[in-house]
């Protein structure tokens, strides 16, 4: 059984008339790395809040389909639940600090006090993951005294120390600037390298191409596509729902270069100075 | 012909930490990006320029004429400064009154005041959008709905403050176009930002703000061709130019276009070396 | 709220509503932080409290209410404290005739804020009795305080002359801020804090 | 950006002792008040919460505090002192108004009062902690919830003062002006707090889910990272102030 399955998902937002999400069908294996794109409109955070169960339980509206998390079915269980499978982590990170703690340490500590781990345990996850998320140098310090990329940072263990299978990050990086966006994508990095399932709704084209095993393309809802980077970036009506390939593989287009034998394009630089030099 | 001039500024917070100390800029009709590290002085400054906080010392000059007796609210008809928080400003139930906001305060009639809202609710594409409530749109489309109650406000001069953070490509072509008309309009365009691939698409020059202080200014093509001073402040190459670099060029592009036909001539002269 | 089935008095707090409290905190604190900088003549230091009633039902109104003034007690003026009562009153009383239909107007809005400025007066009498001998501090409430003692009038009803004169005008005013901002927040948000939503199947 | 406090981090006798007790000294100097009305004793309760500030090396941070109730305190005097129903014996006469000794005794009592409510809740804010003031509540049972909302309402507020002047600008740069005639503050006021309102319920929002994903509703017993710290004497003291409440009221009873 895949660590996500997702069943005929259709979800509508109360008091409004429009599917946000209509009919998406898809599985995330463990260890995967999943990039969701699409426009602003494309229902790419609903999906995130179906997944981690805000959606239909904080978010009532109307419901159809099945996700599965974990071996959990999402629509059964509270979210209280379902959180110890599956952490989501969002483009705000001021809002995602609980604001009653005063310490980086105690922050992190917030999630574990509530699942009632006991006081050994917590200290020792929590000097993991700060430790982990190269914030530890702060952990005395006020969360909202932090600079944007390591308040994420902070954000991020704080979910990850609750040890979920799987970790969702809905645009991690749109609030911050450059330095603080690079120290989030170390991370990223990090955890898709240390095997951690992982889903990544992201702007930055370069960076799903980086991360991702496989992209799934939204548009109004509906699921458009479910494939390779190289499948997904190699598309060529990608502007029809309002994105870009990364800019490798818009030279690569214009330049001609491909993987041999088939009609897809490089998306990583490294990939494309190979091919560059294998023609 | 518009021009700004900062001449000998100096400004803190507290006495014990300057933020600027004789700081002097000429802006002028080029388009004008303004990046630099957070903490580099890049907001201090708009908000000297706008009224908002007074210099120590020095003088802040629109076309020569010294602004230091009118205030943020006086400027306001002159010069129009798009905030980066769009949800410090919005407050109005629906989309139309909030752009029309502007306006009605610096004293155009209701009827202009709408057509103006109108016109700048058509730039940033969201005119479907007039009767909704502005906290009913996603943070990105609440964003735009700012930039329109200041383009609404037909000033002289437009300061934006990093406008295309959290946009995505449509939102950025979006802006684009905007800044583009504005200069053909005549118009005084600066603009704040750590988005280095839009400042070299878009702007035609380039000032870099490091602790308070200009280490490069010029035209944008130069000034990103300064790797070493860039990394110094902290601050990355667009990456088109880092892309010609990971693929052993020395050269510095601020356009796709530029890299792709430099690749091609490459191919072209050298069949057997790509 | 006339769509609202559940119980106004559901005791099984949401997260949502929960956090609505020391937003509707913050924005009591920030409503008398600018009236006093634009210098308004009112308190305007309960628009936080009322609009939890409205959003979320008198439990969570009170709730804010009451929290609000203990804070303020242990973090800048210990006397308000006493207030916390009143501030409870006040949310419960908003929060009860919202429920009954009585913000679907403005003529409605003003006479929710009638009702709670006498409600606060009568609720806060007592307390000024007992812990200031009926004064309030208020200059212009202990004037007509003084005005209706010299002209023979019992304690108590010197004491609740002194809080009508300050609460009812403050309290309309509140009322009618919070119901315009309530009127125009958009449903995305007021549906959060309603819990008697179903699931619908699709 | 801190928390919104008054605490004064100082080592004291008073810092170390239990919230619990701090808390039950202001309820029952108060209480004390009213079981034994004398001026003369009120003066004393008053007398030893002024040394337990001392005690706490907190005395001169209570001076605003106290400060803040000065104009009820003038209130009291002024009224009380001319108006006062019981108003027989003439002190002096300012004009046709003449001030009594009976009034000014009843305003002395209440003056009194007040001093000791103001004292003695400045003995608890000064020298207790917040945070650890609402967990010692959350483990004698209050709701963890309402823990909760206390301690980020301390934080919310500085936050919410710094957005103030963002808001400030941004409405000014659209040509907003708040200097001026009554009218024109009047017609600022929704611009202002306009934006903060909406913020902070939208705000409410990701907030919530934040909370949620870190498992806030969760039904199980939770736990606590921090040790409970051991109080001295704390049953003593305790004790101590009940058994003072039960002799005044004794001697109220038979006094």
């Amino acid at each position: 059984m895949s660590t996500i399955e997702v069943e005929n998902l259709k979800y509508r937002y109360p008091d409004t008339t429009k599917l946000v999400l209509n009919d998406l069908n898809f599985s995330v294996e463990k260890g995967e790395c999943l990039g969701i794109i699409g426009e602003n409109t494309a229902g790419k955070s609903t999906l995130c809040y179906a997944l981690a169960g805000l959606v239909p339980h904080f978010y009532k509206g109307a419901y159809g389909g099945k996700v599965t998390v974990n071996g959990l079915v999402v629509r059964d269980h509270e979210i209280a639940t379902i959180v110890e499978n599956i952490g989501l982590v969002f483009e705000n990170p001021f809002s995602q600090m609980t604001g009653a703690k005063q310490t980086v340490y105690e922050e992190v500590a917030f999630g574990l006090e509530n699942m009632g781990l006991v006081r050994q345990e917590m200290h020792t996850r929590i000097e993991k993951y700060l430790k982990l998320l190269a914030v530890y140098s702060v952990k005395d310090k006020n969360p909202f005294d932090l600079s944007g990329g390591q308040m994420q940072r902070v954000a991020i263990a704080s979910v990850l120390a609750m040890e979920p299978e799987v970790l969702i990050l809905d645009e991690p990086t749109s609030q911050l600037d450059p330095q603080g966006s690079q120290e989030v994508f170390e991370v990223i990095e990090e955890l898709t390298k240390g095997g951690m399932t992982i889903i990544l709704v992201e702007h930055k084209m370069d960076k799903i191409a980086q991360y991702a095993d496989r992209v799934l393309l939204l548009h109004e809802g509906r699921q458009v596509d479910l494939d390779t980077p190289e499948n997904i970036f190699s598309r060529g009506d990608l502007t029809d729902f309002g994105l870009t390939p990364p800019v490798v593989t818009t030279i690569a287009k214009a330049l001609g270069i491909q993987y041999p034998g088939t009609k897809l394009y490089p998306v990583t630089i490294e990939e494309f100075k190979r091919l560059g030099e294998d023609k | 012909m518009k021009t700004f001039t900062v001449r000998e500024v100096d400004f803190s917070y507290s006495p014990i930490i300057p933020i600027f100390q004789g700081l002097t800029i000429d802006f002028d009709s080029r388009t004008t990006a303004l990046v630099g590290q957070n903490g580099a002085g890049k907001t201090t400054l708009v908000k000297l320029m706008k009224g908002l906080l007074k210099p120590d010392k020095g003088e802040l000059l629109v076309d020569g004429k010294s602004i230091s007796e009118q205030t943020a609210a006086q400027l306001a008809k002159r010069m129009g400064l798009v905030f980066q928080n769009p949800n410090d400003q919005v407050f109005k139930t629906n989309v139309l009154d909030e752009v029309m906001f502007g306006p009605l305060n610096i004293g155009f009639s209701k009827r202009e005041a709408e057509k103006q809202a109108m016109n700048a609710l058509r730039k940033v594409a969201l005119e479907s959008k007039v009767a909704e409530n502005p906290y009913d749109l996603s943070l990105s489309e609440r964003k735009l709905i700012a930039l329109a109650s200041i383009l609404a406000m037909d000033t002289e001069m437009v300061i934006f403050d990093e406008p295309t953070m959290g946009q995505d490509f449509a939102g950025k072509e979006k802006i684009k176009a905007i800044i583009q008309e504005l200069k053909a309009e005549g118009k005084l365009v600066i603009c704040i930002l750590h988005d280095m691939d839009f400042a070299a698409e878009v702007f035609e020059r380039t000032i870099v703000l490091n602790q308070g202080k200009v280490i490069l200014d010029d035209e944008t093509r130069e000034v990103f061709s300064e790797k070493e001073v860039l990394e110094k402040a902290f601050l990355e190459q667009p990456s088109v130019s880092q892309i010609a670099h990971a693929l052993g060029f020395e050269k510095s592009f601020i356009h796709e276009a530029e890299l792709i036909q430099f690749l091609k001539d490459v191919q072209r002269l050298n069949p057997d070396l790509s | 709220m006339s769509k609202n089935k559940r119980s106004m008095w559901s005791v099984k707090l949401s997260t949502a509503a929960i956090v609505l409290i020391p937003a509707a905190i913050g924005i009591n604190y920030l409503g008398k932080l600018f009236a006093s900088l634009l210098r308004l003549p009112l308190w305007l230091d309960s628009i936080g409290t009322v609009l939890a009633s409205m959003l979320a039902g008198p439990i969570i109104g009170a709730a804010s209410g009451i929290i609000n003034n203990i804070i303020f007690g242990i973090t800048a003026d210990p006397i308000s404290t006493v207030y916390a009562i009143t501030s409870g009153a006040i949310g419960l009383t908003v929060g009860i005739m919202a429920h009954k239909g009585w913000i679907s107007s403005i003529q409605k809005a003003v006479v929710v804020g009638l009702v709670t400025g006498v409600v606060a007066a009568i609720v806060s009498t007592p307390l000024n009795m007992i812990f200031w001998g009926g004064q309030t501090g208020n200059i212009w409430g202990d004037a007509f305080y003084t005005f209706l003692i010299s002209t023979n009038s019992p304690q108590w009803l010197a004491s609740f002359g002194d809080s009508i004169v300050v609460d009812v005008p403050d309290k309309v005013v509140t009322v009618l801020i919070s119901y315009f901002i309530f009127k125009g927040l958009p449903n995305s948000l007021t549906n959060i804090y309603r819990q008697d939503s179903e699931i619908e199947e699709i | 950006m801190g928390s919104m406090t008054l605490y004064v981090e100082k080592n004291s006798l008073i810092h170390h002792l239990d919230p619990l007790v701090k808390l039950l000294y202001v309820a029952a100097s108060i209480a004390l008040t009213y079981i034994l009305p004398e001026p003369l004793f009120i003066a004393g309760v008053l007398f030893i919460t002024f040394l337990l500030l001392v005690v706490g090396k907190v005395f001169r941070n209570s001076l605003p505090i106290v400060a803040l109730s000065m104009v009820l305190i003038f209130s009291l005097v002024i009224v009380q002192g001319f108006f006062h129903p019981d108003n027989a014996t003439e002190l002096f006469a300012i004009g046709p108004v003449v001030f009594y000794e009976e009034g000014l005794t009843v305003a002395l009592g209440l003056v009194l009062r007040v001093l000791v409510m103001v004292g003695a809740f400045s003995v608890l804010i000064l020298t207790t902690r917040p945070d650890e003031m609402v967990e010692r509540l959350i483990k004698k049972g209050m709701s963890p919830k309402i823990g909760h909302v206390i301690l980020s309402v301390l934080q919310l507020i500085p936050q919410m003062r710094a957005t103030m002047g963002k808001i400030t600008d941004a409405q000014r740069s659209r040509g907003m002006e708040t200097e001026g005639k009554l009218l024109v503050r009047i017609k600022a006021f929704f611009p202002l707090i306009g934006p903060v309102v909406l913020n902070s319920l939208n705000e409410t929002k990701e907030r919530s889910i934040a909370l949620e994903m870190r498992g806030f509703d969760a039904p199980g017993k939770k736990t606590f990272l921090n040790e409970e710290k051991i109080y001295p004497y704390n049953k003593q003291f305790a004790g101590m102030l009940v058994i003072i409440i039960l002799l005044a009221i004794v001697w109220r009873v038979i006094g």
